[in-house]
C-alpha cells in the first residue's frame, strides 16, 4: 500500500532529452501568462464585488475564491484529462497518458497534437489552462451574486465545470468535433465567454429575481472597486490572450495589440453611449473595457490592430443595449455575465469569421467556410451550455434548494452565510 | 439651553462652519446621514441607463446653545447654507435640560 | 471597397523567417514588460484617487481610465509612426513603412534602427512603448483634478499626446535630434517625467486653483488607496526600467536592481526628512518611492546600484522640498507632478550624466559632451512641454472652457460629471 | 577621491561574453519572478492591514513598506554577500568577488556555486533573492502591530535581517552547512517561513500583549482589503515557488502547478474546518490559502500536483489548529506568522523530506536521510531564530522601548505615530 | 412639533421607507448607527473560531411631524419594522421647539 | 424619560460601555460623528509638512433612561471618559416623550 501510494506520488518519468527540445522563452511567456490568468479570477470577484450591495461584498469576493480553490483541484484530478486527454469520438478527452491527478505527466513537454512545435512543458500549459477553466464558472457568479446558497453553489460549480466546460473546452481546442470542423477560437469567445454567459442565463431564470429587483435599485456600494477588478482583468487578459499563442512571437504580439486596442475602443464606445443617453459613467467605462476584452478574445490572434478597433467599438455595442434589454425583459441575471460576455463572446466569435486575416482567413478575405464553421460553434455552445446548465441549476433547486431563506436575503449574505462583515 | 440641528448640504460645511464662527459659536458636532424630502431624488448613472435614489447625502449640524443665542445661530446657519434650491434642508431646535464636561464636570452654561 | 477594406484589415505580410530570428526569451521579457507598463497608467489613478477629496475618487480614477482608452487607440493609429516612424529632419517620425492603425506592420522583427539585434517582433515594442504613450499625459491629471470639464480633458490629452508627447518621444527615442546629439534617456527621465511633469505646471497656470485652496486643507480621502497605487506603480515600473534594455539581459537586470534600489532609498530619505521636521508620514513614503522611481528612470540601465542610491536620495531631498515651494508660491498643481515629475526627471536625466557607467560615461568617468546633451535635453523638453501646452491650455480654456461651474465643483465631479458616488 | 568614487560607482567589469551564454527565456521569468516577488511584500501589508483595526491601517500597511525599503537597500550593501558570498566556514557568506554595494558584480552571469547551469545574470538573482530577504522581516509584522514603536521597528527590522536571516539563508542556500548536510527547501519553507513564523513568536512574548486582548476583541476593519493581500500574496507567490527553478523549465512548471493546487486545497480545508465549527469564512479561506502557500513552498519543485494537494490539507489543518492553541494560550501574536508561517514552513519542511520524488527523495521512496536532514534544519531554523530574535527583542526593549505609550495605543499608531487617518 | 426617533434593523430600511411614505410622511433623514439592547450581540467568524460583537448595525429614522402625527408614524414604523425577534429597536418621541426650511426662512409647520 | 447624548473621544468606547454596564445600563445607540470644540483641531501629516483639521473623530453615545437614573449615567459616563485634557467631550440631557418598543408595542419604562 505504501509503496503504492508513493508510486503514485513519484513522478512518472524525467524526459532526459527536456533540456534539448525546451524553448524557456516560451516556456517564461506561458507560466508568466499563466499567474496572469489565474489572477484574472479573484479580479472577477472584485469587480462583481463593487457592483453589489454593501451587505454582499464579502460574499462576492469570496464566492471567486471558492470557485479559484474547487477549480485548481478539480483541474488537476480531472478537468483536465477530460478537456485534454486523448480525444474519444470527438466528444471528450481520455485519462490514458495523462492519469487521474496528472500522474503520468512527468516533466514531459507538450504533445504535438496540442501544440505543433511541442516546445514548452506540460505542466505550464496545465497551469496556464487551469486558469481557464476556474474563471470560466467563476464569470457565473454574476447570475446568482446575494441570493444563492453557498453549499448549492460549491455543487453547481464543481458539476458545471465537469460536464459543461470541460466538453466544450475539449470540442474547440482539445482534438474536438468542433475544432475538426475548423471552428476556430484563439483564447476562448466560445469556450470561456459564450458557455459563461448563456450558463448564466439559465442559472438566473431558475434562481429567479433578488428580493426588490424593480422596486428598489441594487445600488453599486463601491465603484473603486469595480474598477480596480476591471483593470486587474484588463492587466491579466494579456495573459489569457497574448499567452494562447503558447510562444513569445509575432502572433502572440499581434494578441496582445489587438487585445489592448480593442478594449481601449470599447470602452471609449461605451463611455460616449452612456454620455450621449446621460452622463459618462466611470462604470460604465469599466464595464465596456470588459465587453472589449471579451470580444476580442476569439480573434486576438487571427485579426490586425486596425480591425480589433471594429470588433472593441462593436462590443460596446452589443454589450451596452444587450444590457439594456436585459433589463427590460425584467430578467435577474444581475451582474450581465450574459449580456458581456455572453453577446460579447458571441460578437467576437462571429467577428473572428469575419476579420480573421492572420495564421486563418474570414469572410472578408474570402472563406465562407471559416463564418460557417463559427456559427456552428456558436449555437452549439449556447444550445448545450444553456440547456444542461438549466437542467442542472433546476435538479440543483429542487434537491438542495438555490436560493437562501428570505431573511438571510435581507440581512445580507456576509452575515448570514459567512457571519462576516466586510468592514468594522 | 437648546440644541440647534441644522441639515445640511455636504458641500456647505465649509461655511456653514465660518459663519458659526464668526457668530461666535465654535463647538459643534457633525454627522454624516441621508435624508429625504421636497427635494425628491437625484438621478444617478448605472453602467449602462440611470437610477434615482431618494435618501441623498447630507450632513446634519449640531450645535448646543444657550436660549438667547439661538436665533443667532439659525440666522449664521441660513445664511452660509441657503442656496434657494430644493434640498437646501432644515434646522430643528430642541431642548436641553442638561449639559456636562466631561472633563471637569462642569454643568449648564460653563459647560458648552 | 470591400475589397479595399479587407486589405487594410489583412495582414501585410508575415516574415517567413521569423521563427528563424526571434529571439523568445527577449519577446517574452518584453511582453510581461508591456503588460506592466500598461498596469501603471490605472496604478495611477489610483495613486491620485486617494489623495483627492471623496467627492472626486471616481473622476480621478476614470481620468486614468480614459487617458488609458484614448492613447491606446490614438497610439496604434497616429502616435507609433509619429514617434517611432522613419525620421523627418530630426522633428518626427513619419508613416512610411508602418502605416496608419500598423497596416504595414505585420508581424516582423523590429527594426534595427529602434533597437541593435532587432530580435524582438515590432508589435511587442509597440505595445511596450504604447504604455509609455499612455502614462505621460495620464500624469498630467495631477494638475487638474477636481476642477477639470470632461470634454474639455479628453480633447486636452488627445492634442497633448500628438503635439507635445510624440515629437519629443521621437526626439530621444526616435532617431531625433536629440538622440543623434548624445543625450540618453534609459526608459524616460525626459520623454515622459520631465514632459508631462513641466505640462503639468503650465495648466495649472492656465486652470487656476481649486475653489478653497489655500483657506481649507484639501484631505486626501484613502491613504491605503494612494500606497496600494505608489505599490502597483513600484511594481509595473520594473517592465518600465528593466523592460527598456528591449532584451532579458544583464542590462535589463541592473536596470531592475538599480531601479529597486532608488526607490527604496528615495522612500526612505523622504521618511526621514518628513520625522525631521514632525512625523513619518505614510504618505510620504509612498510618494518618496514615486520620486525615487522617477529619478532612477533615465539611468536605470547605465549606473551602479551604489549610484543608483545616491539619485535615489537625491531624488528624496529634490521633490520633497521642490513641493514645499510650490505650495509657498501657492501654486495649485495638485498632486504635484510637477514637483515629483518635472524635478525628479530633471534631476535623474541630469544625474545619468553625471554617473553613467554601463554602456555610456558621464561626467565622473570624464565624459561631459554627456552631461552637455543632457543638460540640452532637459532644457529644450522643459521649455516645449511648458511653451506648447501653456498655448494648447489657453485655447481651450477659452474655446471650450477647462474649468466646471463653481456649482459642481462644490458638488464634486464624480455626481456632477460622472453621476456616480463612489461607495454607497 | 574623486577617481576613488567614480571607480566605486562605475562598472567593475562587463564580460564580453555575456552574449554567448546567457539564456534569455530563463532571465526573463527570473526577472518577471523578481518582480512578483516583491509585490508579495506590500500584498502582506494589506493582508494584514485588513486584520489590524482602523485606526491602525496606515501603521500596519506603512511598515510594510519600510520593511521594503529598507531591506532593498540593506540586500545591495551587505545582505546579500553575507547571504550568497563565498562560503567562511559553512557558516555565513563573505564580501570577496561581491563587495559592498555589489561593486565587483558588473554584468556577469550568477556563478557556478549557486547554479549549474550559471545562465542567467547575477544581478537578475540578486533581485530575485532580494525579495525573499525583504518579505521575511515583512511577516515578522504580525507579532507587533498596533503596539510597536516606529523606531524601534526599524531597529529591529534591519539587525533582524542581518543577523538572522542572512545567515540561515546562508546556511541553507549559499554553500552553508545545512545545505552540505543535504536539507533542501525549494524556496524557503525554513529559510522564511520557519525563521519569521518563530521570530514573531519570540518578539510577541517580549513586547507583550496588546491592551484589551483577551477582553475585547479586536475587529478585523476590512475583511476585502485582507482578501486582496492574499490574492497579491498568491499571485506573487508564482514567482517566488515557480522562479527558485532559477530557470522557466519543467521544474518551474512542477513547482508552478504544486503551488496553486497545495494553496487551494488548503483554502478548501480551512473553509470546510472553519464551516464544521460553524461557518465558512471568506477570511478562512484566505487564511487557508496563505497556509497553503507557505507549506508548498519547500517542497515545490520536488513533489508531485497529487502530493501537493495532500500537503495543502494537512496545511489547512495544522495552521488552523495551531491558530486555536496560541488563542488558548493567551498569547498575542496579533496576526498568526507563528501559527501559519512558522507552523506551515515547519510541516512544510517534514512533508519536503517524506514526499520529495522530484530531482530529489524522501522518505516514501525510502530516503531516510532526507528527512532526517529536514528535521535537522527544522530544528536548527526554529532554535535560531527563536533564541536570536528573543535576545535582540529585549535588548531594544531594554534601550529604546519597544512599545507606544498607552495612550498612543489608545488613540491608534496612525494618528499617533504616523499623523495619518486612513481614510477621511 | 415632535421629533419621532426611531432604531430599526438596516434591512428594514426600505419597508419603513414605503410605509411612511404610504402613512403621507415623505421627509426623513437617516443616519448609521450602532446599538445594543436586549439583543446582546450577534456571534461572528474570524479566521478561526468565533468571536461575538455586541454592537450591532442598526438605522436610525428622524422624521420631523406635528404633534397629530405622532401616533400616526409611530404605527407606519411599528408596522412595517417589525419581525418579532429580539433587536427590532424602538422608537423615541421628542419635543421640537421650533423648525425652519433653510431655503425659504419659513418656520413651524410650514418648514417640515 | 431622558435621553443622555454624551460625545467621548472614540478610544474611550470600551471603559464606557463598561461603566454603564456596571452601573445597570445595557442599552445604547452608539453613532460616529465629528466634533470641534476646546480641542481646537490637531495637525495631520500630509505626504509634505503638515496641516491642522479642526473636526475631529468623535463618538456619540445615546441612552435613552428613566429621570431618575440621569445622573447615574452620567457619572458612570464621566468616570470613564475622562482623561482631563481638552476634547474629553460633552453630555446633554434631553426630555424623551414617549418610547416605545417596536417588537411589543410596549411603551414607556417598559420600552427601554
Ligand atoms: N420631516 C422631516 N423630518 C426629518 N428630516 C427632514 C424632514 N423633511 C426634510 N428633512 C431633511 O431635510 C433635508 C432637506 O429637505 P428638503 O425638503 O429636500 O429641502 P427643502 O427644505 O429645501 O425643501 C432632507 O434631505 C432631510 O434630510
Ligand atoms: N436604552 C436605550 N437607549 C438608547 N438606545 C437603545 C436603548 N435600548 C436599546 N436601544 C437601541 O435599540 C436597539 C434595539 O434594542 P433591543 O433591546 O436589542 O431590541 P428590542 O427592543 O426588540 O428588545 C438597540 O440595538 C439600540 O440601538
Ligand atoms: N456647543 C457645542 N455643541 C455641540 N457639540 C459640542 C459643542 N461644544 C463641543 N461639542 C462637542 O464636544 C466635543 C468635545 O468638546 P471640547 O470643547 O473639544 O472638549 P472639552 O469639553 O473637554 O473642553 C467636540 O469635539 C464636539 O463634538
Amino acid at each position: 500500500m505504501v509503496i503504492g501510494l508513493s508510486m503514485l506520488l513519484a513522478l512518472a518519468s524525467v524526459h532526459a532529452d527536456e533540456a534539448v527540445k525546451i524553448n524557456t522563452g516560451n516556456t517564461a511567456w506561458v507560466l508568466a501568462s499563466a499567474a496572469l490568468v489565474i489572477l484574472m479570477t479573484p479580479a472577477l470577484g472584485l469587480f462583481y464585488g463593487g457592483m453589489v450591495r454593501k451587505k454582499n461584498v464579502v460574499s462576492t469576493i469570496t464566492m471567486s475564491m471558492v470557485v479559484l480553490a474547487l477549480i485548481s483541484v478539480q483541474w488537476v484530478l480531472i478537468g483536465y484529462p477530460l478537456a485534454f486527454g486523448k480525444d474519444i469520438g470527438g466528444l471528450i478527452g481520455s485519462f490514458s497518458n495523462i492519469g487521474f491527478g496528472l500522474t503520468d505527466v512527468g516533466l514531459r513537454m507538450i504533445p504535438h497534437r496540442i501544440s505543433a512545435t511541442a516546445d514548452i512543458p506540460e505542466l505550464a500549459f496545465i497551469a496556464f489552462q487551469g486558469g481557464f477553466a476556474i474563471i470560466t464558472p467563476a464569470l457565473i457568479i454574476a447570475a446568482f451574486v446575494e441570493r444563492i446558497k453557498f453549499s448549492s453553489f460549491i455543487v453547481f460549480i464543481l458539476i458545471w465545470a465537469t460536464i459543461v466546460y470541460d466538453p466544450i473546452a475539449h470540442w474547440m481546442w482539445g482534438g474536438g468535433w468542433l475544432q475538426s470542423f475548423g471552428a476556430i477560437d484563439f483564447a476562448g469567445g466560445t469556450v470561456v465567454h459564450i458557455s459563461s454567459g448563456v450558463s448564466a442565463l439559465a442559472i438566473a431564470l431558475v434562481i429567479g429575481k433578488r428580493k426588490g429587483f424593480g422596486s428598489t435599485f441594487m445600488e453599486p456600494n463601491n465603484v473603486p472597486m469595480t474598477i480596480v477588478g476591471a483593470v486587474l482583468l484588463w492587466f491579466g487578459w494579456f495573459g489569457f490572450n497574448a499567452g494562447s499563442a503558447l510562444a513569445a512571437n509575432g502572433i502572440a504580439a499581434n494578441a496582445f495589440v489587438t487585445t489592448n486596442t480593442a478594449t481601449a475602443a470599447a470602452a471609449l464606445t461605451w463611455m460616449f453611449i452612456s454620455w450621449y443617453h446621460r452622463k459618462p459613467s466611470g462604470l460604465g467605462i469599466a464595464s465596456g473595457a470588459v465587453a472589449g476584452l471579451v470580444a476580442i478574445t476569439p480573434a486576438a490572434g487571427f485579426v490586425t490592430p486596425l480591425a480589433s478597433i471594429i470588433i472593441g467599438v462593436g462590443a460596446g455595442f452589443v454589450c451596452y443595449y444587450a444590457i439594456l434589454f436585459r433589463e427590460k425583459k425584467g430578467i435577474d441575471e444581475s451582474l450581465d455575465a450574459w449580456a458581456v460576455h455572453g453577446m460579447g463572446g458571441t460578437w467576437g466569435a462571429l467577428a473572428t469569421g469575419i476579420f480573421a486575416s492572420v495564421g486563418a482567413t474570414g469572410l472578408l478575405l474570402g472563406n465562407v467556410h471559416q463564418f460557417e464553421a463559427q456559427i456552428l460553434a456558436v449555437s452549439t455552445s449556447w444550445t448545450y451550455a444553456f440547456v444542461v446548465t438549466f437542467i442542472l441549476a433546476k435538479i440543483i433547486d429542487r434537491t438542495m434548494g438555490l436560493r437562501v431563506p428570505e431573511e438571510d436575503e435581507d440581512v445580507g449574505l456576509d452575515l448570514a452565510q459567512h457571519g462576516e462583515k466586510a468592514y468594522s | 439651553m437648546k440644541k440647534v440641528e441644522a441639515i445640511i448640504r455636504p458641500e456647505k460645511l465649509d461655511p456653514v462652519k465660518l459663519s458659526l464662527e464668526e457668530a461666535g459659536f465654535y463647538g459643534m458636532t457633525v454627522n454624516d446621514v441621508r435624508g429625504r424630502g421636497r427635494q425628491r431624488g437625484i438621478i444617478l448613472q448605472w453602467r449602462v441607463g440611470e437610477y434615482r435614489i431618494d435618501l441623498l447625502s447630507k450632513l446634519k449640524i449640531e450645535v448646543v446653545v444657550d436660549d438667547d443665542d439661538v436665533d443667532k445661530v439659525i440666522d449664521a446657519i441660513c445664511e452660509a447654507a441657503v442656496t434657494g434650491k430644493k434640498g437646501d434642508g432644515k434646522i430643528f431646535v430642541m431642548p436641553v435640560d442638561e449639559a456636562v464636561r466631561i472633563r471637569t464636570r462642569e454643568i449648564g452654561k460653563k459647560a458648552v
